[in-house]
């Protein structure tokens, strides 16, 4: 694979790596049987994301998506964080290899499912982001070439 | 760079130096093509000639029975498309295993569009095509079984004789795919009850750009690329002279140093799976163990982690390893292969192969030993999948 | 044997001083699988890849519409064989022309075997392919019209902009051997009316064992050689990364050089023509004068005396000809592409190729001038047709 | 072409080229459109070959085999002759590549021919040699490979 440094720097040294006990969200995108499973924690305080922690099983752009998406997400509001596209993740991390990309659709699907677990618990209105529970090869499918 | 430490010997090998030097003088000064009716051409061709009588000896052939490609998967593409033709009074069933390359296993599937019948072998949990499988999957419009000799994932040498044999009792032509096995273990077709068998000289040490088809006598096949009159009008295209010289010297020095160099590297194998397991809990080794394992192939699969992550660690640390065949490294599936011997998709993503080669030594698999159990703890802390 | 003179550049070429240092370092230090993850992978697929850009550089396509193959052979057959599939519905009828190289004109027969109709054009005196006989041959099943840039053997540069043109404007797939032409004639795939193109890297100096196809965009074309997933999963087999990699540097170096070196060897060509009419009688040129021959290229006739024996004293001499193309030699028929322009079988088995490439100088000429027509006169003395 | 040294002596030194004005038999066979013709001369004294000449349109092989014959048959009666096969001409020249051996057919043919046309010139018994008159691709056809 051709990763950017910057993929190999939050592979090598993923940011943010664990679990959040008493997490106020908690998105999971993936399965085992595609070989990528994401797992999202985050910690709200205001409307904004106080922390976020990941666990990930998956390729080396996987985990890297997992670690820039925590580190992009830290410090925004709901709002903001909603609008942080795959693409976002995947320009943080200098690009990706196109077979890769599903990668970042993954880390932010993983997130807006965590914000949409936040706020159902807390009754809050959801958007319609049923539809993120895609399974890997749709994913795929939308890699070019 | 020097003390990286290669470990996809299965994916594709070094030339070695004494290859190298035997080939050099064609690029530049033999260059001639071996067709021609002059000195350059003349000289090239006793060599190419050469070459093809070297690879037919050490495999138990006639030099005419060896035909030259440019791959091992040209000659596995030649193999299953060229005999059809001859055989279409008979049928269009066709035998393989589920294990086989994407090199027959990507033919098939075209033919399967064209109105082939393939029917896919099953493999037992270690990796063997068992001999009733064929025997009961034989119809009376079969015609042709394919099957490799070893396997390249998981290193499982199948019984081509019993297999052949039987192909041989049902008149069903029979081809074997020895490109992980040339040069490696004893082929000798004077005895095997084998059609076709497909050879690839990067295996061994060999340059990239030649492959050798054997056809045996009487076996009638259709050209794949046509063209000029090489290889007796079967395959044409200016032969790759330095190549299949490469090729000749390679298999030679290969078969003649086969018995030490399986005893060496065998050993570092099983030095290697054994310091795994003492060292990596919750693993699981892939194909068979000992004889029945090509001497150089260690294929795990770890527990909770994927294979990629595996590979990107080890080659920060400059040791180059496969997580399945080189060739499907693009692929996002997981290795038919490894679910073929009943793994479930989480566990063979999660698989390592280290293949080993010549210049591997004692301390290249101490080095593996130090830091791979290391990575795999690093990997499995991160994993959501894992209650460590 | 340094002083013998090669003349048979149409056959293949040495591989280029610049070319061979260029490559020697991938055999044995980056002999990696450049689909491998792993640093041995990565820095070979750098380099592929950037042999892919510079060759798409050369002749105006891009990147991903070159597809390497081991030959121009192989080039040849996919370009033909690959697009049929997707033409299914349209038709069975191909058009060529009578001087194509085996390579298209073998495969097609094959074809005509499995029921696909082929109209051969013919060629006028000089060799070159009318398009007013094209359109006229096009038909509404028409799916493929396949005509070489330059001809092999007697040089005729066909006129493929306009015939690219007639296709285009016919909805048809059109397909180009410029297996003699690439690093010789300007080739500007922005422009020029073509789906697909072939390439040799043994004719440019280049190595052998590394061929492309250059695919169109938007044009379909399936697999010959399937496999692991090179090629964008359309051309398998483990790259020949080394010979791929000295043709783009030959290419380049080619393509740099074109305009000097045509100025210097048409020179050459022209002394080489001009001298043998001179010196022998009743001799003819086969293939154009001027601009529309490559620069490279001398056929010639010559009466009551067979072209065999004409090599065998040249070669004695240390001087390597051929007669025909060298992929024919084993042949004995004479060659198609004589018989096309016209030629008796009588006149065309004395037929003479000499091919100029970049090491022939004028001494080089006056030596051929020197000897040949000794042999001439020797040859028709022994000949019961001459009656001298 | 792998012609043997014996091959390439005489194609080089081709040994009896010529014509004989007032020859006792001429054999030709080929024609031009096969790419070789041979044209054998013979003088006859007393049943025995004194003299002959060829003179050959053809390939290497055609011109060696061609000046080979005439060197076995001179001296020989016409019995011994007749018997030269193509084998003996290629034998005595060290062997020919296999898709040359046709040229020694087409000697060992012209000699058989010559030969006949002696004796019917004189009114001798003939021998049934009028498939001698083969065309070469004949000749071609029995080529293996
Ligand atoms: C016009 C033409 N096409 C195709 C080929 C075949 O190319 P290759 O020798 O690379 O297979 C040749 C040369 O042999 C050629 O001259
Ligand atoms: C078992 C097997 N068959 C076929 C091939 C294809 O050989 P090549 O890379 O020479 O095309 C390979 C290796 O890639 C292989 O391991």
């Amino acid at each position: 694979m051709d990763y950017s440094d910057k993929v190999m720097d939050h592979f090598m040294h993923p940011r943010n790596v664990g679990e959040i006990k008493d997490a106020d969200g908690i998105g999971e995108m993936g399965n085992a049987k595609c070989g990528d499973i994401m797992k999202l924690y985050i910690t709200i305080e205001d409307g904004i994301i106080t922390d976020a922690k990941f666990k990930t099983f998956g390729c080396g752009a996987a985990i890297a998506t997992s670690s820039m998406v925590t580190e992009l997400v830290i410090g925004k509001t709901l709002d903001e964080a909603t609008k942080i596209s795959n693409k976002a993740v995947a320009d943080a991390l200098g690009g990706l290899p196109p077979v890769k990309m599903h990668c970042s659709l993954l880390a932010a699907d993983a997130l807006r499912r965590a914000i949409y677990d936040y706020k159902n618990k807390n009754g809050l209105p959801v958007d319609d982001c049923d539809e993120c529970e895609t399974c890997c090869h749709d994913h795929h499918d939308i890699v070019e070439e | 760079m020097t003390d990286r430490i290669y470990l996809d010997h299965a994916a594709t090998t070094a030339v070695r130096k004494e290859v190298f030097d035997y080939m050099l003088p064609f690029f530049t000064e033999h260059f001639g093509n071996p067709m021609s009716v002059h000195s350059f051409g003349r000289e090239t061709k006793k060599y190419l000639e050469a070459a093809r009588e070297t690879i037919a000896n050490c495999i138990g052939a006639e030099p005419r029975e060896i035909m030259f490609t440019s791959s091992g998967t040209e000659a596995d593409n030649w193999a299953i498309k060229g005999v059809l033709k001859g055989q279409s009074k008979k049928g269009k069933h066709i035998i393989t295993s589920q294990i086989e390359h994407h090199a027959v296993l990507h033919t098939l599937e075209q033919l399967e569009q064209q109105g082939y019948e393939v029917t896919y072998l099953p493999v037992d949990r270690e990796g063997f095509v068992d001999p009733d499988e064929l025997k009961k999957a034989i119809r009376k419009d079969t015609i042709l079984v394919s099957i490799m000799h070893a396997n390249n994932e998981i290193g499982a040498i199948q019984p081509i004789d019993e297999l052949g044999l039987i192909c041989k009792e049902n008149g069903i032509i029979f081809h074997v795919d020895a490109v992980q096995s040339a040069g490696v273990l004893p082929i000798d077709l004077k005895h095997l009850p084998v059609d076709l068998l497909s050879l690839s000289a990067h295996k061994f040490y060999g340059p990239k750009g030649a492959g050798a088809l054997f056809v045996r006598k009487g076996t009638r096949i259709e050209s794949m690329i046509s063209g000029g009159g090489q290889e007796r009008g079967l395959r044409g295209g200016t032969h790759n002279h330095v190549a299949i010289i490469g090729m000749g010297k390679a298999l030679e020095l290969a078969v003649l140093e086969m018995e030490e160099n399986n005893k060496r590297i065998s050993k570092l194998r099983d030095q290697l799976i054994d310091g795994l397991f003492e060292r990596i809990p919750e693993i699981r080794l892939n194909g068979p163990r000992g004889d029945k394992r090509l001497p150089n192939n260690v294929n795990v699969s770890i527990k909770y982690i994927e294979g990629e992550g595996m590979l990107l660690h080890l080659d920060m640390l400059g040791i180059a390893a496969s997580s399945g065949s080189a060739c499907t490294s693009g692929s996002l599936d997981p290795s038919h292969v490894l679910l073929a011997i009943g793994l479930t998709h989480e566990i063979a993503h999660g698989s390592l192969r280290l293949s080993l080669g010549r210049e591997n030594t004692e301390a290249d698999v101490k080095k593996v030993l130090e830091v791979l159990p290391e990575i795999v703890k690093n990997l499995r802390s991160m994993s959501p999948l894992y209650e460590g």
